[in-house]
């Protein structure tokens, strides 16, 4: 692959998260010294149970920690050769690092055009306009919903959060569950439009994702984490043959998909815990 | 009692402004049922359920439950006759630890004040206080989430969350149970443990299902029946497999395709 | 014993500070005078000064501390609110107060009018009450209306905060008015903190009232008369004692035509017998002795010599207690402290009547482009009437 | 009934009202950006009028260079303010930052008395002509000229919010500072800018009513009276601050008419527009032009 | 065991009962009893001015955690909590003064006609919320302060009304060494009621409605019904707060009760924390005491030859409100979510020790 290419003859990664500690509110230990690589012109995914600390790992990417009385208390976190962890959140966002954050987050008491226009906050450009009709163009719902965006329906919001990091055009996005709550059909299409903007703005991606399947179909590579630590990780390739994965993550292993009826009374226990 | 479907939505219709999210609007769902409501994003399920458990009221039609009108009841009177729901934008209690989310769940159920409240050992709302925490323990219990039992909620994960919310939605011991897309959010372990609670709920506790979601394979496993709504109107409303066959739901929803996805577990 | 405490409530900081930091002033060097010129015959003032900002609860606290922990024998007090609040404490606790609230209501000793609602048997003030001051003025009033050549009833308006101390000659002196041909109008409230009176001043002109009583003072009467200057009200002000004096014309600027006042002492300015001691006692505070003093100040230094005479005779008769101070405010009749001679009005308490002045020497201000005038107009000398005692 | 007199009054009231609808729109640009209700705010007034005085009256400078400099000084004032006080507080709870602008009012109260005194004092003769006569009623000059400025300044803030990039990030920042600054908005940055606008604009009524009725430190209580004005106008809107201090500027008039005319129980001119208020919030509880909150779940 | 140990280190208890209990450890209910015994005995040893403190404290307290019902655990900011308070004083002092009840019982009583008067202005919280509901109650404040200034059968009109010692069995309480135990005992009692109301039904109510009012809603909970709720159960503790300082005082003011007394509920609660129970007595006890250690700290200034000088003494209320403010500012950037909260991260913090993670 082309990337992986790249990837040798640019070893410095664009973003490198070293065995970091997040602890919050000066008590609450939730990752206990995780490291990440985000190679140039890739898509990572983040992949995890519930609680493991995915979104705590973005947020102390982005330095979004801060404002929720987190603090990156041990190792470093390096963006494009520059330690970011502790800067700004807006710094990070101007140094190119753009998060959708988990659960929409979009400003309810604006428009949906205002809400790609903050997109483009920090852009200076004359293309907004433009880059709004492109988000249009992905989610036409978006464009006839004249109201405020705080009544949109659960699913129309977070194409409203995906349109908006589009707006930003930043060296790299951090998605957080991008797919959560879209229809299926949408999921495929918001997969195809991360896709396509990796390949042709060159955008970095950073994934976490419930839906491994999609996930790790669309990255390069993939790291697993649980309670607060990394315990698998390796190309996509890899981990979609991955026994553990494949059973817990994707979905049957050995046989047929599993029916949800199913009811299981003995689990396999996972190998790496 | 058979004979009376549990709740029975007739012919409603709801608008905002311009927008029509819910044109006539018929169905029924019977006691013991779990019923699925699918549909493309913005069809106009959540404002469904907001209907049901009142926090909209429609423009037109009516809403029975159990035989009894109660499209003009007020949410709070709608969960004391037994509708409890969870939300697709969480809405727990985000300051209060998971235990007293789930207790506001038995609020309709406990009979101190702020009068006796506060006279705790004094009066019966000790006991009365004490009984219902040990109901809800049970549904901790059954949860699994009795490691985050003191937690705050408002700092917990956003699974977890969603788990609570459930938790304190049966708190309610609600016959009938709304949830809004209850897997988002989550991987495939952990759909395949709320769908068995699901279940357990409709088969062990008696309440009857109705949900929204979008992971079709849980649709199709777990669902008896199944409604698809577009653009605020009624599609299709039948057995899983026979919404699944629906041309249109096929087209519109979940946009078929891509065969190669389908035998890997998750008909995305 | 070698001294005695006495505690002392200001308001330096509150509403009312516009003049109770000079009113403070007077009575804390003339304290201090005292005390450095052999207290009383030998027994030395301990005094302490509580800036309680014009707030009953914090004065009525103050007083409890003092009572229970400094055994107070006496109190120089301020506003009407807490003295008046606090004349049942005084009299349980035989604390002699001296306000400079003139307020009629602590008049009445005994009770004796049955329109008194509490006898304040301990309270004592130096000056002519604020009923009487009106009173006087609406008498001037009355001649100043003959004298113009006024046809029929001139009319007469309260103005003031809905507040004890403005409200405290409220019903005395409408009543008075009332009795020498004014038709008195109802009153207008205006707030005591300085503010935007057009409106008020519109009711007041439109009411065609001949003349008002400010019943406020400081920075409220300035607002006041500056708004009724622009709104254009054609009328006769006429102040209560702490509403005229030289800071308010110099803030009130033009506004300030014929504005008349009473008051109880000479000015700075002026020249008595008893002024030299007076430029002394200013001089505990400045050392310069070229600070200018309201005649609020020469007011706290008269109340001070006051409760000093009346301790020495107390020290004389039997020793310095509440209730010998009392008894020492009645021992002399028509008296004026020694050295204060001109300065403070002769006067006379009695254990059934404790207006001590019925007196009242009326002035007229002018801003004067900025040179500003003070004039005496008459000296009006009420009757001691039986009916007015209380209230 | 005497309609000259009411006339009269209600000219007044519109007159007055338009100073407190000036300070209420600084209220709401504050609060329209970082969703602080200052309390503070009469303080800002005062200290604009007193600056604004010594300037003129110690310095001995003429109006305009006393004045320009009276907003200069405001603007780093406010500037200030934001980097010494409220940056700290950044991503705390509003409610800590609304308490702090409690902390920064008693300070400034107890400030402005310490060094100006607690007299009422006179600005020198701004105009030559002081008053002038409308309707058969005098209104100061300085008034008339407040007027116009505050419809500059109105209709300013009113595009600065609906179309400016700042004005969008002002309002993003309102709404939740983590996702504005997830945007990149800088909340510093938005909070320096409107602490430091809304500190000049409040200077400038306070230097207006200065001159009219003089400098004490009673000038603070407009600050208490925008809070009815801006509830009646809608918490989030400049057009409605405007609206609802007119209204309360007529309200006081019109209560003081019905009062000196009718009921005399006096003090009416204070308390009716409260009791107004109650009522109307019962009718439009979102005041008329607030936008109504969103309940969405 | 050779050690006493503060707190459980793991999860011992083995009932519900003891596991909703209010004090976590017997040792910390052991501790809660003597401290209260020890407070019994302050008399006998504080000077009368730790006492008046002490009283204070009381009284302010109780209407602090009232007002914390309302803000910190419904989310309804009040600005009018002080006229609330000075609403009971006078009620008490009507009371007794009108009708002769023993004033121990005018307490309670004035307690319930502040909550029929909160209820009054609080009932536009059916409609309104937020800032617009806070607003309603600063109405409430002035037309409050007016009214008492106004009501001369109920207030004593602008002079105020005087309210006369608690009175018990023939014994009065006039001076603090007594007054002392009746603070106490009212104190202990309404934070007991605050505390168990706080966890049970009706306290997870206001504090759903706080959280989540649409959902709680859902829940099965009456919006309306616990908005106005909140409002009286905290306008019952202004009541009786208000009451215990009228016969402590023995007079009531009508101006004593101003915006600028509401304000200082606030900073109490905001001080102390939030929808705390334990903060709305530790934010009041540091507003009382602020005043009174800059008193003390300008009290040694003023002994040095330059803290002497006119200026500096004339200026002092001065210096004393600007350092009220400035603390309160600079309490808030270091604290900003008050004592409470500092005690419970102290309190995890040993809890985990040594291992602080
Ligand atoms: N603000 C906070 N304060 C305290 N603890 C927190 C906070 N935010 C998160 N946590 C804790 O950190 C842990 C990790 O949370 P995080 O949100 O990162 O999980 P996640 O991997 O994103 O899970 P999910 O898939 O459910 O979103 C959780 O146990 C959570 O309780
Ligand atoms: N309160 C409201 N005001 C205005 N429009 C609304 C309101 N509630 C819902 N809508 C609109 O109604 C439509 C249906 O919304 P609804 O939330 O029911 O969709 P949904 O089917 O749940 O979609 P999703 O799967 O994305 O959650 C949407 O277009 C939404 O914008
Ligand atoms: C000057 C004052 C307002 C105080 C005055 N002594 C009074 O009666 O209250
Ligand atoms: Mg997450
Ligand atoms: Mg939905």
């Amino acid at each position: 692959m082309q990337q992986a290419v790249e990837q040798a003859t640019n070893p410095a990664p664009l973003l490198s998260v070293n065995n970091i500690e997040v602890v919050y509110d000066d008590v609450i230990l939730v990752l206990r010294g995780v490291s990440i690589e985000v190679p140039q012109g890739q898509i990572v995914t983040l992949l995890g149970p519930n609680g493991a600390g995915k979104s705590t790992t973005l947020k102390a990417i982005s330095g979004l920690l801060k404002t929720e009385d987190g603090e990156v208390t041990r190792g470093e976190i390096q963006f494009m050769g520059e330690r970011i962890d502790r800067k700004n959140a807006e710094d990070i966002v101007r140094s190119g690092i753009f998060q959708v954050m988990e659960g929409r987050r979009i400003i309810e008491d604006m428009t949906c055009i205002e809400n790609l226009r903050l997109g483009a906050f920090t852009r200076r450009d004359r293309q907004v306009q433009q880059d709004i009709e492109m988000v249009f163009d992905y989610f036409p719902r978006l464009k006839e919903r004249t109201g405020l965006a705080g009544y949109l329906s659960g699913g129309e919001q977070q194409m409203l959060a995906i349109g908006r990091a589009l707006m930003a055009r930043p060296k790299m996005i951090l998605l957080d569950e991008p797919s959560m709550g879209l229809s299926p059909l949408l999921v495929k299409e918001v997969f195809g439009i991360i896709e396509k903007i990796n390949r042709e703005q060159g955008i970095t991606m950073l994934l976490v994702e419930q839906n491994a399947n999609f996930a790790l179909r669309a990255a390069d590579y993939g790291y697993i984490m649980e309670s607060g630590k990394v315990v698998l990780d390796g190309s996509s390739q890899d981990l979609l043959q991955n026994e553990d994965v494949k059973q817990f993550y994707l979905g049957g292993g050995n046989e047929e998909r599993r029916s949800f009826k199913d009811l299981k009374s003995y689990k396999r226990r996972k190998r790496w815990l | 009692m058979s004979d009376v479907p549990l709740l029975k939505v007739e012919a409603v219709s709801l608008a905002f402004g311009g927008v029509k999210a819910l044109t006539d609007i018929s169905f029924s769902v019977n006691s013991g049922e779990v019923f699925s409501i699918i549909g493309p994003n913005g069809a106009g399920k959540t404002s469904m359920l907001n209907c049901i458990s009142g926090r909209y009221s429609p423009n037109q039609g009516r809403i029975l439950f159990s035989g009894q009108e109660v499209t003009h009841l007020k949410p709070n009177a709608r969960a004391e006759l037994g509708i409890g729901r969870t939300f697709q934008n969480l809405a727990l209690f985000g300051h209060m630890s998971v235990l007293d989310n789930i207790m506001v769940g038995r609020h309709h159920m406990l009979n101190n004040n702020f009068f006796t409240g506060p006279l705790y050992w004094f009066s019966p709302a000790k006991r009365e206080e004490l009984a219902h925490r040990r109901a809800v323990e049970e549904i901790i219990d059954f949860l699994e989430i009795s490691h985050i039992r003191k937690a705050i909620a408002g700092t917990l994960s956003y699974g977890l969350r969603k788990r609570v919310e459930l938790a304190r939605a049966i708190a309610l011991k609600p016959d009938l149970i709304l949830l809004d897309e209850p897997m988002a959010g989550m991987n495939l372990e952990e759909k395949e443990d709320m769908a068995r609670y699901i279940m357990d709920l409709n088969a062990e506790f008696g309440m009857t299902v109705t949900m929204i979601e979008h992971d079709m394979g849980v649709v199709m496993d777990i669902s008896d029946r199944v409604m698809v709504l577009d653009f605020g109107k009624k599609v299709v409303e039948g057995s899983p497999e026979a919404v699944m066959a629906n041309e249109h739901v096929q087209k519109a929803y979940l946009g078929e395709e891509d065969p190669e996805l389908e035998g890997t577990g998750e008909v995305a | 014993e070698d001294s005695v405490f006495v505690g002392h409530l200001a308001d330096l900081s509150g509403p009312t500070a516009f003049v109770g930091k000079n009113y403070a002033d007077g009575i804390r060097d003339a304290m201090s005078y005292i005390n450095s010129h052999g207290g009383i015959n030998g027994t030395g003032l301990e005094f302490e000064t509580i800036d309680y900002a014009y707030k009953v609860p914090q004065a009525i606290a103050s007083y409890k501390k003092w009572v229970s922990r400094n055994n107070m024998v006496a109190m120089q007090g301020w506003g009407t609110a807490d003295t008046e609040a606090l004349i049942s404490f005084v009299a349980k606790d035989k604390v002699p107060v001296y306000s400079a609230s003139y307020s009629g209501h602590l008049t009445d000793p005994t009770g004796k009018n049955p329109k008194t609602q509490k006898p304040a048997p301990y309270n004592f003030f130096y000056g002519a009450s604020y009923s009487d001051g009106c009173r006087a003025l609406v008498q001037w009033a009355a001649e100043d209306w003959k004298n113009r050549g006024g046809s029929g009833s001139p009319k007469f308006t309260h103005v003031g905060d809905n507040h004890p101390y403005p409200n405290a000659p409220k019903e005395a002196c409408a009543e008075y008015a009332t009795e020498l041909g004014f038709e008195v109008m109802p009153p207008i409230v205006v707030s005591m903190k300085p503010g935007d009176f057009k409106a008020q001043c519109l009711s007041l002109k439109d009411s065609g009232s001949n003349y008002a009583y400010i019943a406020n003072l400081g920075g409220s009467v300035v607002s006041l008369v500056k708004s009724c200057g622009t709104v254009g009200t054609d009328v006769q002000f006429m102040s209560n004692i702490w509403g005229g004096d030289k800071p308010i014309f110099e803030a009130a600027g033009a506004g300030v035509k014929d504005y008349i006042f009473p008051a109880m002492t000479p000015f700075w300015e002026d020249d008595a017998p008893g002024m030299s001691l007076v430029r002394e006692i200013s001089r505990e505070s400045d050392a310069s002795g070229n600070a200018f003093r309201s005649h609020h100040y020469m007011r706290g230094i008269c109340s001070a010599y006051y409760m000093k005479e009346a301790m020495e005779w107390a020290k004389e008769n039997g020793g310095i207690t509440g209730e010998n101070i009392k008894q020492g405010m009645y021992a002399r009749q028509n008296w004026v402290p020694k050295g204060l001679e001109g300065v403070c009005l002769p006067a006379t308490w009695s254990s059934e009547d404790h207006r001590g002045i019925n007196t009242v020497n009326i002035y007229k201000g002018n801003y004067n482009g900025g040179d500003i005038k003070v004039e005496r107009v008459t000296q009006v000398t009420l009757p001691r009437r039986e009916d007015w005692l209380g209230y | 009934m005497n309609w000259g007199l009411l006339l009269q009054l209600v000219l007044n009231g519109l007159i007055v009202g338009m100073l407190y609808g000036v300070v209420a729109m600084c209220f709401v640009l504050i609060y329209k950006s970082t969703q602080v209700v200052n309390f503070a705010q009469g303080e800002f007034l005062l200290i604009g009028a007193w600056v604004c005085w010594a300037f003129l009256v110690h310095m001995q400078l003429p109006f305009f260079i006393g004045f320009l400099l009276t907003l200069v000084f405001m603007m780093a004032f406010g500037v200030l303010l934001q980097v010494i006080v409220l940056r700290p507080l950044i991503g705390e709870p509003i409610i800590s930052v609304i308490m702090v602008t409690i902390g920064l009012s008693i300070f400034f109260q107890a400030l402005m008395k310490w060094i100006f005194g607690v007299s009422a004092e006179s600005y020198p003769r701004v105009f030559d002509t002081e008053v002038i006569t409308i309707g058969g009623l005098n209104i100061e000059f300085a008034y008339i000229m407040s007027l116009v400025i505050s419809v500059v300044i109105m209709v300013a803030f009113y595009w600065f919010f609906k179309h400016s990039r700042m004005g969008l990030a002002m309002r993003a920042t309102a709404f939740d500072q983590q996702v504005a600054q997830s945007l990149g908005i800088s909340v510093k940055r938005v909070f320096a800018m409107s602490w430091a606008i809304s500190a000049v604009v409040s200077a400038t009524a306070g230097v207006v009513i200065g001159m009219v009725n003089g400098v004490s430190d009673a000038l603070s209580v407009i600050g208490i009276k925008v809070f009815p004005a801006v509830i009646l106008g809608g918490l989030d809107s400049i057009v409605g601050g405007v609206v609802g201090g007119l209204i309360i500027g007529v309200l006081e008039n019109v209560a003081e008419f019905i009062d000196g005319q009718y009921l005399h129980v006096g003090n009416l001119y204070a308390i009716a527009p409260f009791y107004v208020l109650i009522l109307i919030l019962c009718i439009k509880p979102y005041g008329l032009f607030g936008t109504k909150d969103i309940e969405r779940i | 065991m050779s050690t006493v140990s503060l707190r459980p280190c793991g999860d011992f208890r083995t009932s519900y009962a003891a596991d909703s209990t209010i004090f976590e450890t017997r040792f910390t209910r052991y501790l809660a009893v003597a401290g209260i015994l020890l407070l019994c005995l302050a008399p006998l040893v504080l000077d009368a001015y730790f006492l008046t403190l002490g009283i204070q404290v009381a009284y302010l307290g109780i209407a602090a955690l009232g007002l914390n019902i309302l803000v910190g655990f419904t989310g309804q900011i009040s600005l009018g909590h002080g006229a609330f308070f000075g609403f009971g004083a006078f009620a008490s002092a009507w009371l007794h003064n009108s009708f002769g009840i023993p004033v121990f019982f005018c307490i309670p009583l004035a307690g319930y006609m502040t909550m029929v008067v909160g209820m009054i202005f609080g009932s536009p919280a059916a409609r309104i919320k937020g800032l617009y509901l806070a607003v309603a109650t600063l109405a409430a404040q002035f037309i409050l302060e007016d009214f008492f200034a106004r009501a001369d059968w109920f207030t004593g009109g602008s002079y105020g009304a005087s309210a006369p010692p608690v009175n018990l069995f023939g014994y009065e309480f006039t001076n603090d060494q007594s007054f002392w135990y009746i603070a106490l005992f009212a104190l202990v009692t309404m934070y007991l009621w605050g505390t168990n109301l706080m966890r049970t039904r009706d306290g997870r109510a206001f504090v759903a409605v706080r959280d989540h009012y649409l959902s709680a809603e859902i829940m099965g909970i009456n919006l309306t019904k616990y908005r106005l709720l909140s409002f009286g159960v905290s306008s019952f503790y202004a009541g009786i707060g208000g009451a215990l300082y009228g016969h402590y005082l023995g007079f009531v003011s009508a101006e004593g009760f101003t915006i600028l007394m509401s304000i200082q509920f606030l900073a109490m609660i905001i001080i102390g924390g939030l929808g705390s129970v334990k903060g709305a007595l530790l934010g009041t006890i540091f507003m009382v005491m602020l005043p009174e250690v800059l008193e003390g700290i300008v009290g040694l200034l003023s002994a040095t030859s330059w803290g002497n000088s006119t200026a500096f003494t004339d200026g002092l209320a001065y210096l004393k409100e600007m350092s009220i403010g400035l603390v309160i500012i600079l309490f808030l950037i270091f604290e900003p979510q008050g004592l409470a909260h500092r005690w419970q991260q102290i309190k995890a913090y040993w809890k985990f020790y040594p291992f602080s993670y």
